[in-house]
């Protein structure tokens, strides 16, 4: 028993003693954040960050070289658990989606001829500029929905990609992955879109395209808050700007503007519940609600475009639906 | 004015083609085999002519159910699959019952091909995989062998010169009257053995015109046979009352078979000269090795399946020189 | 010296450790998806096998059997073997920061493989003399190593093919592991 | 066998297929009514234009100017009244920048550029500089500016000047054609290379496929030995610049590197002649030698051409379409680009336009590679195609770097060869955008 019991310890102290001088020698520093950090990321590898992967960007983080909101996907919850491990405070991510600007399907945009090659949106690209007619257009390849790393793109019946809101998470691979640059990453808050690139005159652009902006301009006469720019005959949404009023949408005569929002009403405010306080007259991008300070305030039901800006700012809960304001869908049917 | 035909086709250049197609590659195969599968139902009688069928069939059939089951074109009608059941049926005994042929079918094309994707991306030659597990699972129908001529085919007769001397060794110590062949009758394809490997001149005759038509390379064949060759031929030297003689060794067993047919197949031998010649080489080299030292009396599968394993580190390290480059970086 | 080479090619070819005794399965999948990891660790278990395999039978010669301690077999090999793996990861981590990345949980891992402690044990079953458990060694790690090898180079290719669903990943890995089994069946009877 | 010289690696032969204009002496097209100038054709910055719509001008006269060394300017191809400047279809595809003249039918000359009559007196920049004046481009295809393939960086040392008479591609004949007719010309615009280098000697590369023009060619260099033509083997791409060289020289140009690394400079037969017309004349570039051919031309020619007349007008002038018609292509069928329509200017790079039936069109889709490794013998850059595309096709950029995918040339001998139909051409070409943008972000 008592060899035994020698034999295993003399033969674990001489390892130990090995090994304790083999460490002296191969001495390696490692940074234990690392590993804790590439613990909280989301493990995808989507390169949203630009570093080569989920390891990369914790090793870039540990050394301070990135943020701790680099990772977008991961979102509020990942960067804060970043900072939590490196000690200093998060800042803040605002919740970015893709965005694709073309609803040129089949049937919509028109084709040069018969594309005969490799199936893939950048490498048709390479054969003269693409198989559609128009040079700003989806070319339908479906290169965006191979790229997404989360399953949010689909191509849809007419061969265009379709965005799960719910699913992106805004790591921009698509945005990168399409040749024609019809993606972007914009503020989830803006739920309407010019859904066009194309920056051909108005009657280049019917030629090849039934579902086009053709440059009327008529969609920034409509903005009531000065959102839309005119850019060389395309009409271009400030996502920061946009209220999502969905007037832009209504107007539109080729109706090429999406407009995602599914219902909309005018904002009421319960006066007797009002406690005057004028936030919400403040937060008004169309200056619809008016009133004395400390008195009730009034919203003009002909000013307001339903963005719903003021409900969420009402420390009292004052401000509910209205009149239900039609949506363009309705308006076109 | 010229008309503008609508629409136009768009692709990438060359604009130009040889003209040469999978599927005619695949049929020109198939066709090359027929003097050796003429021979064999010649001689072998009917029950060589049902296996041939129903291997072909069996393969047909599975490759166009397993497309299906994954959602893709059916592509039957490009020969792959004809061409994978006709050389099962070639390693097959002629006296195989209907339900290994069908098994074999199965595993050529699901274990063999379809796992791995389908035509073109299968490591191992679906039928050589196919014929290794009915052997490794089913030794005794596997080596159920009918000789030529015995147009009843039912399995009572014959041995392979391979397998025949390989029991005389093991049980006398020295080949006795299973080291008197006749080379004629070897060529001929009067001996026993599956249904396609038994006649030489058939198989070379139809591997001439793939080799006259560029479908297989000449290198693969040259270094196989060779290597069998030079290895046995030593050993027979130094042993020549325990080994068949090397011209005998080429003869019989599965060798041209395999050297012409199964080693050649594109998809699992490499890409480059330089590493077809080592893949030759090896499967020579294996096969004189089993055939002389390994418990089975026949190695040309083994060898061919072991090379077929070796083709990606083949490739890796005998990548072409590079216009312009000297010195090949590391690959 | 013909007994040795036997030996040799016994423990390479025909008695293969992943592919006929299916030892060391576990790192066998788990590095050989590049053909440069697989040849770090092919090389890391060469030098692990081997010393491992010489100190374990000197311990099992020298202290072990003299003093009728054979039931402590199994723990002293397993002690000897983590030590000499601890050994291994410093060194690598050191010399070769990116295969040190790539092996990752398999380089430990060794420690508790199968393989090597087999490969100890068998050479005390056997009772091979100290060459001949060097020799085998040698030729069970170089076995291993070839396997892993030849294994990686088939799953770089398999990398890039369309593989369907269900198969993807695990199982397309074990269905090669288990052709490449096949193949080197045709090796049975040879030694 | 050919006792002619050839490279070492890979190659194809495809049909020539030149039998249908070999014969058919160069023929002037009439001027179109109007013409669409891009200011793009050559490789590098494109030219900025410099008149404005109602503009009249002259033949000859700068339309835009060079922005920058590598870039050259672009002249009025005839007289007239500029129409618009704005973008119009062009041969890539994608519409691009360009200036329509509405021609007036007089096709009256600007005042040229001052003829240098003596240019072995004149000095080199001069020369370089006239070359650029001219918008001079390699018309071999590439459209790369001659005056920088001609100024080599200092360190440089020129030993060897070829010129290009190979015209591997199937079909076209334009150069063919020029050699025969136009040989003193084309010797003549050597003869400024090789004196632009201080050299004494320089080589004409031909393919046996056109003993006629060896044996022109070899009759108006004369016994002097200072322009040695060599007959050549015929085997597509002999003449790709770094095969050309190795065939003549037996240089071998390094990967990544020009062919001024190897003391080499390749210039092609018209390049040469439009060299001497704008030295010696004083012409600029407006003018080219194009082959119409194909089975759907009714009557294939070689045509000369003003730079920026409508494709479809030259297919008119050779008879019109047949019927069938199913592709249409700039240049030849190895490297040409395929298009929609036949309103697309042809430009100075324009060496053919081949118009192919539906039987000679590929349509059937793509299978998986068999791997039988025929593009790999087919590649005469030693690469591995069929490797390229299945890596950039499973999105391995770094693989495809190292397969070297950035080595290809493009001719189109491995989809040629290939049974399985694999675009590998496009995948490659992919891949190499795929590699450079992956090298950048690497590198940042």
């Amino acid at each position: 028993m008592i060899e035994a019991v020698l034999i295993v310890g003399g033969l674990g102290l001489v390892s130990a003693l090995g090994l304790g001088l083999a460490s002296l020698k191969f001495r390696v520093e490692v940074d234990p954040r690392v590993e804790a950090l590439e613990g909280v990321l989301p493990g995808a590898n989507c390169g949203a960050c630009g570093y080569a992967g989920c390891s990369a960007l914790a090793k870039a983080l540990a050394e301070g070289a990135a943020e701790p909101t680099a990772c977008t996907p991961g979102g509020a919850e990942v960067a804060g658990a970043i900072a939590g491990i490196l000690g200093v405070e998060a800042g803040t991510t605002v919740r970015r989606i893709a965005v694709v600007h073309c609803r040129g399907g089949r049937g919509v945009a028109l084709d040069k001829g018969v594309y005969v090659g490799v199936p893939d949106c950048r490498a048709a690209a390479l054969v003269g500029g693409g198989p559609k007619l128009c040079s700003a257009g989806c070319l339908g390849l479906g290169t965006c929905e191979r790229a997404c790393p989360f399953g949010a793109i689909h191509l849809d019946g007419a061969g265009l990609p379709r965005v799960a809101p719910d699913r992106c998470t805004g790591c921009g691979a698509c945005v990168d992955a399409c040749p024609k640059r019809i993606i972007d990453l914009e503020p989830d808050g803006c739920r309407v879109h010019v859904r066009c690139r194309s920056t051909d005159r108005g009657k280049a652009v019917k030629a090849v395209c039934s579902e086009g902006c053709i440059g009327c301009g008529r969609c920034a006469k409509a903005c009531p808050v000065d959102a839309i720019a005119m850019d060389r005959g395309l009409a271009r949404i400030d996502p920061d700007a946009c209220v999502s009023c969905g007037r832009c949408a209504a107007v539109c005569p080729t109706a090429n503007i999406d407009d995602l929002v599914a219902g909309r009403c005018k904002a009421l405010i319960d006066e007797p519940a009002c406690i005057g306080c004028g936030k919400c007259a403040r937060v008004c991008p169309v200056d619809a609600i008016a009133g004395e300070r400390k008195a009730p305030h009034r919203v003009d039901a002909d000013r307001c475009v339903g963005c719903g800006r003021c409900a969420p700012v009402c420390p009292a809960g004052a401000i509910r639906d209205g009149d239900p304001i039609p949506t363009s869908v309705e308006t076109a049917a | 004015m010229s008309l503008e035909p609508r629409p136009l086709t768009l692709s990438s250049s060359p604009h130009a083609f040889a003209g040469d197609s999978t599927a005619r590659i695949m049929w020109t195969v198939v066709a090359a085999l027929a003097p050796a599968t003429a021979w064999g139902i010649y001689a072998f009688g009917p029950r060589a002519a049902w296996v041939t069928a129903l291997a072909v069939a069996g393969c047909a059939g599975f490759e166009a159910v397993f497309q299906r089951m994954r959602g893709r074109p059916v592509t039957v009608s490009d020969g792959s699959a004809v061409l994978t059941g006709l050389l099962l049926a070639l390693n097959l005994p002629a006296a195989s019952p209907w339900w290994l042929v069908v098994l074999g079918a199965a595993v050529a094309m699901g274990l063999g091909k379809h796992v791995f994707g389908g035509l073109g991306q299968n490591p191992f030659n679906p039928a050589l995989v196919a014929r290794v597990v009915l052997l490794v699972s089913f030794p005794v129908q596997m080596t159920t062998w009918s000789a030529p001529g015995s147009f009843l085919a039912d399995g009572i007769s014959g041995a392979t010169p391979l397998g025949a001397a390989k029991t005389a060794v093991a049980t006398a110590g020295v080949l006795g009257p299973a080291g008197h062949v006749d080379l004629w009758a070897l060529a001929l394809g009067a001996h026993g053995g599956s249904i396609g490997e038994v006649s030489a001149i058939a198989l070379i005759l139809g591997a001439a015109v793939l080799l006259w038509r560029r479908i297989i390379p000449w290198d693969i064949p040259a270094a196989f046979i060779g290597a069998t060759l030079l290895v046995t031929g030593a050993v027979w030297e130094l042993h020549p009352d325990r080994v068949l003689d090397p011209l005998a060794q080429i003869l019989t067993g599965g060798l041209l078979l395999g050297a012409l047919f199964m080693a050649t197949d594109m998809v699992t031998s490499p890409l480059t000269r330089k590493g077809r010649w080592i893949f030759g080489l090896g499967c020579g080299v294996i096969t004189a090795a089993i055939r002389l030292w390994g418990g089975y009396p026949e190695g040309v599968s083994f060898a061919i399946l072991l090379m077929n394993a070796c083709v990606p580190l083949i490739d890796r390290f005998t990548r072409p020189r590079k216009f312009g480059w000297v010195k090949e970086a590391a690959p | 010296m013909a007994a040795l080479g036997l030996l040799f090619i016994s423990a390479v070819l025909v008695n293969n450790f992943v592919l006929s005794r299916f030892l060391g399965i576990c790192p066998f999948l788990g590095v050989s998806k590049k053909t440069e990891t697989a040849v770090g660790m092919g090389l890391a278990v060469l030098f692990v096998m081997t010393v491992a395999s010489v100190a374990t039978w000197l311990i099992q010669r020298l202290l072990l059997t003299p003093l009728h301690l054979e039931y402590l077999q199994t723990i002293a090999f397993i002690l000897v073997i983590a030590a000499l793996v601890q050994l291994v990861e410093m060194v690598v981590q050191v010399t070769s920061p990116a295969l040190y990345q790539a092996l990752g949980i398999f380089l430990p891992l060794i420690t508790t493989n199968c393989a090597v402690l087999g490969l100890a044990v068998l050479n005390v079953q056997k009772g091979h003399g100290f060459l001949e458990t060097v020799v085998f060694s040698v030729g069970a790690a170089a076995g291993f190593a070839l396997a892993l090898v030849l294994f990686s180079g088939i799953r770089e290719r398999i990398a890039v093919a369309d593989v369907p669903r269900p198969f993807q990943g695990t199982a397309i890995a074990l269905v090669t592991a288990g052709l490449l089994s096949l193949a080197f069946m045709g090796f049975a009877g040879m030694v | 066998m050919s006792a002619g010289r050839t490279f070492k690696r890979g190659g194809v032969h495809p049909p020539g297929e030149k039998h249908r204009t070999a014969a058919v002496a160069v023929e002037d097209a009439p001027l179109p009514e109007r013409l669409v100038v891009p200011v793009s054709q050559h490789i590098g910055a494109p030219a900025r234009p410099v008149v404005k719509k109602g503009d009249r001008v002259l033949a000859g006269q700068v339309l835009a100017e060079a922005v920058g060394f590598v870039s050259v300017p672009v002249h009025a191809p005839t007289s007239g009244t500029v129409r618009r400047v704005d973008v119009a279809p062009h041969p890539m595809g994608t519409p691009q920048p360009a200036i329509e003249i509405e021609a007036d039918g007089d096709d009256a000359w600007a005042e040229p550029l001052e003829p240098i009559p003596a240019p072995e007196a004149a000095d080199p920049s001069v020369l370089r500089r006239r070359i650029q004046e001219a918008g001079i481009v390699g018309l071999g295809g590439a459209t790369f500016p001659t005056h920088v393939k001609l100024s080599p960086p200092p360190e440089a040392t020129i030993d060897a000047v070829i010129l290009n008479g190979v015209e591997c591609e199937p079909y076209l004949t334009a150069d063919h054609r020029l050699m025969l007719e136009a040989a003193g010309e084309i010797l003549a615009g050597l003869q400024i290379v090789l004196h632009l280098f201080g050299l004494e000697r320089g080589w004409v590369g031909i393919e046996e496929n056109k003993p006629d023009a060896i044996a022109e060619m070899g009759r108006r260099a004369g016994d002097g030995g200072w322009a040695e033509v060599v007959p050549l083997e015929i085997k597509y791409p002999q003449g790709a610049e770094k095969q050309l060289i190795q065939a003549v020289l037996g240089r071998e140009v390094p990967s990544g590197a020009l062919p001024m690394a190897v003391g080499a400079v390749v210039q092609n037969v018209a390049t040469a002649a439009a060299i001497h017309a704008a030295v010696v004349r004083g012409r600029p570039l407006v003018e080219r030698v194009v082959t119409v051919t194909g089975p759907g031309v009714r009557e294939p020619k070689n045509l000369r051409f003003r730079v920026g007349t409508p494709v479809r007008h030259l297919v008119d002038r050779c008879g019109g379409l047949t019927g069938d018609v199913a592709k249409v292509v700039l240049g030849g069928p190895m490297m040409g680009l395929a298009q929609h329509t036949l309103d697309v200017p042809a430009i100075k790079g324009t060496s053919g336009v081949l118009c192919l039936t539906r039987d000679r069109v590929r349509t059937a889709p793509a299978g998986p590679c068999l791997r039988c490794g025929r593009c790999v013998d087919a590649c005469p850059m030693g690469l591995e195609p069929t490797g390229i595309a299945a890596a950039i096709g499973a999105d391995l950029v770094e693989e495809a770097d190292r397969y070297h995918a950035l080595d290809c040339i493009e001719c189109g001998s491995c989809a040629y060869v290939c049974p399985a139909f694999i675009p590998l051409v496009q995948s490659i070409r992919y891949a190499k955008g795929r590699v450079l943008s992956w090298r950048r972000k690497r590198g940042r």
